[in-house]
């Protein structure tokens, strides 16, 4: 293939992991933000949702789009509500201590997997896409589905941005961030506060995940290398910086894409991941943003 | 009291943060043996300007020269072994460790480099309870320093830096928060140390300042407003208006 | 009022770990074949918290990378072994010198960073290790591994070479890294250095303005911890004859911090404790139910919220305030 | 095997002439009539106990959970015949996460604290070599169901033996014809960049020059890619075939993400079916697979003219005409690979009742047993079809499917023979000590 397609090629690739990868950071980035804890379990509320949306498509039949954007709805409702109790059962306990959380997270994340192994199966399983489209370029055929999974992500990513910046839960949101003592003083209920962007934080990860089970599947250890990408992204974009997460999250995924161009793959992939490593290393404070601490 | 060369000169010392210029122009000598307060309203670029000095911050231009040697470049923890000491303006103590630790981690730092006396599990307790006996703290020695009251984690701030030895000891806002009998017993601390290093002193209650400072210098926004002996700031129009008050 | 400290260990607390190593050395007696093998595995992979437990108990630095330097000490040991036909002593001195230089590097890069973003850089650079790990996989079989065979295995002393693969001598060989490396950690915490990581975790800050160059105490702990970690990789490998690309894989960065956060930050007997109860929670749930993940989960959720010190800092905290 | 080499195994390992020839004469007491060899009286009535290692968890465990119910038929079967030698055959099972260190363990918990006189089960590569060092120290033998090539490489030691399933390296010699003939000759090979992946591509390449053909690209593909689009422009667009195998969760996604690029109109494709074991063909997305072909170790779907003991071993293991599981038919098993975990049983039988086994002491016997054998008959014992074992390589090879998909179904196109996979041994455990 020439170069102009074989590069148009990895740059959509780029943008769809663009896509999904963004919507996920952004939840993993209010979280960090706002509670200033890491959580580990980020990963297995994205393999929930896509374990999720397959369940809630293969109750119903008819259309797949009506299973599928039934499965947009449910999931990241039901992933908000475990996260939800996880979050006042567990890490409220642990007074957001940072490592504390980070152990208990871990904890979490094995919960998750064991539960999603017994009750759901080793197997990785397939959500139909809501249409079934292969646009036919001169070079190459695309799925149209996959098109429209970038599209979508940046409808989530504008009401994710009005809900922080135009709404009062927005302000509460931020206030909170900023300075929690102010907050708990002015009346705010920081508790629930931490719990409902924990739910939110993690539905945003379901959401992400149900744009990608029509393009990959569902699977128990689906989790793992999306929450380290979104680890970087959130890294790289700056901390609590919605526009930097992004940014870093296209960045990310265009160049994954485009370095495979160069190298042998598993070179791309050690030379991509040193390269955001230095990044870090001689900019901690990421792209935007202050620094992470 | 002051001897020939000064012990600390800054030169037209500049530092900014984004666009503000914190510490502007600076020309600052320090002779040995001087007990100086600098004083300033809020903002005016005290702590920035000490910590160019000890090195917590670094200069955007301009030098800093302590004992002939030019510093400017300097990492923070070279120029503590170099005998520049600082006590922090928030307390900053090691919360889970007893204050005899806090105050051992200092005197440990400067056994290491005492190649004569060596560091020995008995130095350390001697200099150790040396420098809590002189800030009054060495009944206190076995307590977790994290329970101390305020006033003596203050103290216990001191204490490490002259378990440090230092020939400056730069002490940033020390009086803040102390209770007036405190501050009587903190005085006459001062004065003592006084007499055996140049003490660098930031301070809000004047009371403090006359009492101790033999010279006085009046920052306000990074520039260096007055300079002088007590009675003459006291007397300064420009310093009056812009700071005393009136 | 009585103010003591010694720059050594108290005669107390040595003589509690002569006492543990005594008993570890008479269980290899007592104990039957198979917790024996198992414990010969857990002194092992204990080594490699020992020196996680450096890194992060002492000297509060969260690396989420540490299966780099357990691998590097592996293939450092295994590869010279399996491809140029080493001994056993410079293939285990290759191992060693291997993590210990990969850590220099690594701590060099990574300690200009700080909490999360410390945690994060040095998983990266660890996965950037896996991924070499399997680049290479001419040489190392990538996934699949090698087996350093049987007949290589032999520790050459001068009364004649010991067979590592004998399940005592195994034993022995595991105990006696596993002590050397003990006594080295229980010296240091309470040498001066020991003491100024743990102040250096307290507050970074008020150490560099006592005077304490704060970046190369931190790399000299990093590479201390690699090394310890490698040595126990080097061991495994030679003692248990399987070198793979499983093992830099970040699951094995995620156990050790588990091991020392069950069995005690900070403490120096709580990474053999922590790695022992997590070997025997697993092995036992798993003859009950396959759901074990589960179990793993619940007991680090219940130590996290309950025991937050781990066991053997609990114990500490609670009733022996000077166990080391 | 000659004359010349028993006297030679004689005088290294002190064994005497009876055992071995013993163990001849079970082999060609199989050969004449499979099943019919009684040897040994039972010593005692005690279950023989066999440890299963099981990939219960971790990347494995689609697979684990059909090796474990096809053991579960297996050994019932045997059990209801009569058992091994007169006794009752008893399976422990243990989990390994399908981790090397994990399955090292499991084998020291097998020989030590279950007592279980040989270990057997293993799939995945890395725990098959991970714990092989265990098994020979403890001087248990450790029959894999892997299709690995690490066995027969001689990289690991006398007591592993695969027995029940072909390996990697005669499956892709054995395909190499015939995809020549019909195919194409110029192959692109896409596969994951490990141990796995580059088996394929080593002992493709040279298979397939050696029918005229040539290999026009390699697509390496990293292990934690999890969308692969962006490699298939390294496809030449003078490939006739595309090659693919393809392991792990992600495979579907790679085999869907290829019919989008190419729509109707790419070059051939010839998979392995590792890349979807466990994943119905009917699945959104594969429809593009429809006229494609791919190797099977033994058909997925019910075929027409199957042997009636294809079908009592179907029956048996519980699954349908279309591989699912008899009680769920969105349960879709690994039929390709689990079967080899029934023969392995009936082989580690015979090999038991060939050399009168008692109890661990007979371990070395038994192994010695099994490399004496060599030709293995179709039949209920082996319903993959006949077989040849290797007493040097301890490797097993036997004849492969070749199926293409017809109507969302794989239909056999052909069958290929032993002697299309077979290769110079390389390895000689025979030789080797106890």
């Amino acid at each position: 293939m020439a170069f102009g397609p074989y590069f148009l090629l990895a740059s959509l690739e780029g943008l769809v992991t663009a896509a999904v990868l963004s919507l996920m950071a952004l939840g993993l980035s209010l979280v960090f933000g706002v509670m200033r804890v890491v959580n580990v379990a980020h990963g297995e509320f994205y393999m929930l949702g896509a374990v999720v949306a397959w369940w809630v498509a293969s109750l119903l039949g008819g259309h797949p789009a009506i299973g599928f954007l039934l499965a947009l709805v449910i999931s990241p409702l039901v992933v908000a509500a475990i996260a939800f109790v996880a979050e006042r059962l567990v890490l409220s306990r642990l007074h957001y201590e940072p490592e504390a959380t980070i152990v208990a997270t871990i904890g979490l994340l094995y919960i998750i997997q064991q539960l999603a192994l017994t009750f759901y199966g080793p197997e990785a399983r397939p959500v139909q896409a809501p249409f079934n489209y292969r646009i036919s370029l001169p070079w190459f055929g695309y799925s149209a589905y996959k098109l429209s999974v970038i599209g979508f992500s940046v409808l989530m990513m504008l009401a994710t941005w009005l809900l922080l910046t135009r709404t009062k839960i927005g302000l509460i949101m931020r206030a909170t961030q900023f300075d929690r003592e102010t907050a708990q003083a002015f009346g705010i209920p920081v508790g629930r506060v931490y719990a409902g962007v924990f739910a939110l934080g993690a539905a945003l990860a379901a959401v992400a995940a149900v744009l990608i089970v029509p393009i990959q599947q569902a699977h128990y250890l689906m989790g793992l290398d999306p929450l380290l990408l979104s680890f970087i992204v959130v890294i790289i974009g700056g901390l609590g910086s919605l526009r930097g997460t992004v940014v870093a999250a296209v960045l990310i995924g265009l160049s994954d894409g485009i370095i495979s161009m160069f190298f042998s793959p598993t070179l791309a992939k050690m030379l991509a991941t040193l390269l955001v490593a230095l990044v870090l290393v001689f900019r901690p404070q990421g792209l935007f943003g202050t620094a992470a601490r | 009291m002051a001897s020939l060369t000064p012990l600390l000169i800054t030169r037209d010392l500049c530092r900014s943060f984004g666009g503000l210029r914190a510490v502007d122009q600076v020309d600052f000598s320090l002779p040995e043996g001087e007990t100086h307060a600098i004083i300033g309203p809020n903002g005016a670029g005290k702590t920035t300007f000490v910590s160019l000095i000890c090195g917590r911050v670094a200069p955007t231009s301009g030098s800093v020269v302590f004992d002939g040697t030019d510093i400017s470049r300097m990492p923070a923890h070279k120029r503590v072994r170099a005998g520049i000491a600082y006590t922090f303006q928030i307390t900053s103590v090691f919360a889970n460790l007893s204050a005899f630790d806090n105050v051992a981690l200092a005197v440990q730092r400067r056994l290491i480099d005492d190649h004569e006396r060596g560091l020995t599990s008995r130095a350390l307790v001697e200099h150790g309870m040396d420098a809590l006996h002189k800030v009054g703290l060495a009944a206190l020695a076995d307590k977790v320093a994290g329970n101390l009251s305020y006033g003596h984690q203050r103290l216990l701030e001191v204490a490490m830096g002259l378990a440090l030895k230092p020939r400056l000891l730069i002490l940033d806002e020390p009086t803040q928060g102390l209770s007036d009998s405190e501050i009587e017993n903190f005085i006459s601390l001062v004065r003592q140390i006084g007499e055996e290093a140049t003490v660098l002193l930031i301070e809000h209650n004047m009371d403090v300042v006359m009492a101790l400072a033999q010279r006085i210098t009046v920052m306000e926004q990074g520039r260096v407003l007055a300079q002088g002996g007590p009675a003459e700031i006291r007397a300064n129009p420009a310093v009056q208006q812009a700071y005393l008050g009136g | 009022m009585k103010i003591q400290t010694n720059l050594a260990p108290s005669a107390k607390s040595l003589a509690l770990h002569a006492g543990v190593v005594l008993l570890l050395l008479a269980l290899n007696f007592l104990l039957p074949e198979y917790h024996r093998g198992i414990f010969a595995r857990v002194l092992v992979l204990s080594v490699f918290a020992m020196g996680y437990n450096l890194a992060f108990g002492y000297t509060g630095l969260l690396s989420l990378g540490h299966a780099m330097f357990f691998a590097a000490g592996l293939y450092g040991a295994g590869l010279p072994i399996y491809h140029l036909g080493w001994n056993v002593w410079p293939a285990f001195g290759a191992g060693i010198l291997a993590g210990g230089a990969l850590a220099l590097v690594v701590g060099f890069l990574a300690l200009r960073t700080t909490g999360v973003a410390f945690m994060i850089v040095t998983l990266m650079f660890a996965q950037v290790f896996y991924l070499t790990t399997l680049y290479f996989t001419t040489y190392t079989r990538g996934e699949e591994g090698l087996v350093l065979p049987q007949a290589v295995r032999r520790l050459s002393l001068p009364d004649g070479p010991l067979d590592l693969s004998d399940p005592s001598t195994r034993y022995l060989v595991a105990l006696s890294l596993f002590t050397v490396v003990l006594a080295a950690i229980l010296f240091l915490v309470r040498a001066p250095y020991g003491r100024s990581l743990v102040a250096i975790r307290e507050n970074e800050e008020r150490m560099r303005m006592l005077g304490y160059d704060v970046f190369a105490n931190k790399l000299a702990a990093v590479v201390l911890s690699g090394t310890f970690c490698a040595a126990a990789g080097a061991a495994y490998g030679v003692l248990f004859g399987y070198v793979g690309s499983g093992f830099a894989s970040i699951q094995y960065s995620i156990l050790p911090l588990l091991w020392v956060l069950v069995g005690g930050a900070a403490t120096t007997l709580g990474p053999l404790i922590g790695t022992l109860f997590m070997f025997y929670v697993i092995d036992t749930a798993s003859s009950y139910t396959t759901a074990h993940l589960l179990v793993v989960g619940l007991v680090l959720i219940g130590v996290i919220l309950f025991f937050p010190k781990g066991i053997a800092g609990t114990v500490r905290e609670r009733w022996l305030r000077w166990l080391p | 095997m000659s004359e010349d080499r028993i006297l030679k195994l004689d005088r290294r390992n002190g064994l005497s002439r009876r055992t071995t020839l013993k163990g001849l004469g079970a082999a060609a007491g199989l050969i004449a009539a499979p099943g019919f060899v009684r040897y040994g009286q039972a010593q005692s009535s005690a279950p023989i106990k066999i440890g299963f290692q099981c990939h219960r968890t971790g990347i494995g465990a689609a697979y684990g959970r059909w090796y474990e119910r096809v053991t579960a038929a297996a050994a019932k079967r045997i059990n209801d015949a009569g058992g091994i030698n007169g006794r009752p055959l008893e399976i422990v099972i243990e989990d390994d996460g399908t981790d090397p260190k994990r399955g090292a363990e499991v084998v020291e918990k097998f020989a030590n604290q279950h007592k279980v006189d040989l270990v057997y089960g293993t799939l995945f590569s890395h725990v098959v070599v991970g714990s092989a060092p265990a098994a020979g120290e403890l001087k248990i033998p450790y029959y894999v169901v892997s299709e690995g090539y690490h066995v027969a490489s001689g990289k690991l030691n006398r007591y592993c033996v695969q027995p029940g399933i072909t390996d990697v390296k005669a499956q892709v010699r054995s395909v190499a014809p015939w995809i020549a003939g019909n195919l194409g000759k110029k192959v692109t090979l896409v596969y994951p960049d490990y141990a796995f992946g580059h088996d394929h591509r080593d002992f493709f390449e040279p298979a397939i020059k050696a029918q005229g053909g040539e290999v026009v690209a390699k697509v390496p593909i990293p292990p934690t890619e999890t969308s692969f689009t962006r490699y298939f422009p390294q496809i030449p667009s003078d490939t006739d075939v595309i090659y693919h195998v393809m392991v792990g969760p992600a495979v579907l996604t790679f085999v869907k993400e290829l019919g989008e690029f190419f729509g109707s109109g790419g070059p051939q494709l010839f998979g392995f079916i590792d890349s979807l074991e466990a994943v119905d063909i009917k699945s959104p997305g594969l429809e593009f697979l429809e006229g494609s072909h791919f190797w099977e170790g033994m058909p997925r779907y019910a075929q027409p003219d199957q042997p009636d003991y294809v079908t009592a071993y179907r029956e048996a293991v519980g699954i349908d005409e279309n591989g699912a599981s008899t009680g769920d038919a969105k349960d879709i098993s690994t039929a390709a690979h689990m079967f080899g975990c029934w023969e392995t049983l009936n082989i580690i039988k015979a090999s038991m009742e060939a050399c009168g086994y008692r109890g661990p002491e007979d371990r070395a016997a038994m192994i010695e047993a099994t490399e004496a054998m060599t030709e293995m008959e179709a039949g209920p014992d082996h319903p993959q079809g006949k077989k040849l074992f290797n007493g040097k390589t301890h490797q097993v090879f036997g004849e492969q499917s070749i199926s293409q998909v017809s109507d969302g179904k794989l239909k056999v196109v052909h069958r290929t023979s032993i002697e299309d996979g077979s290769y110079e041994p390389e390895a000689d455990y025979t030789t080797m000590s106890f």
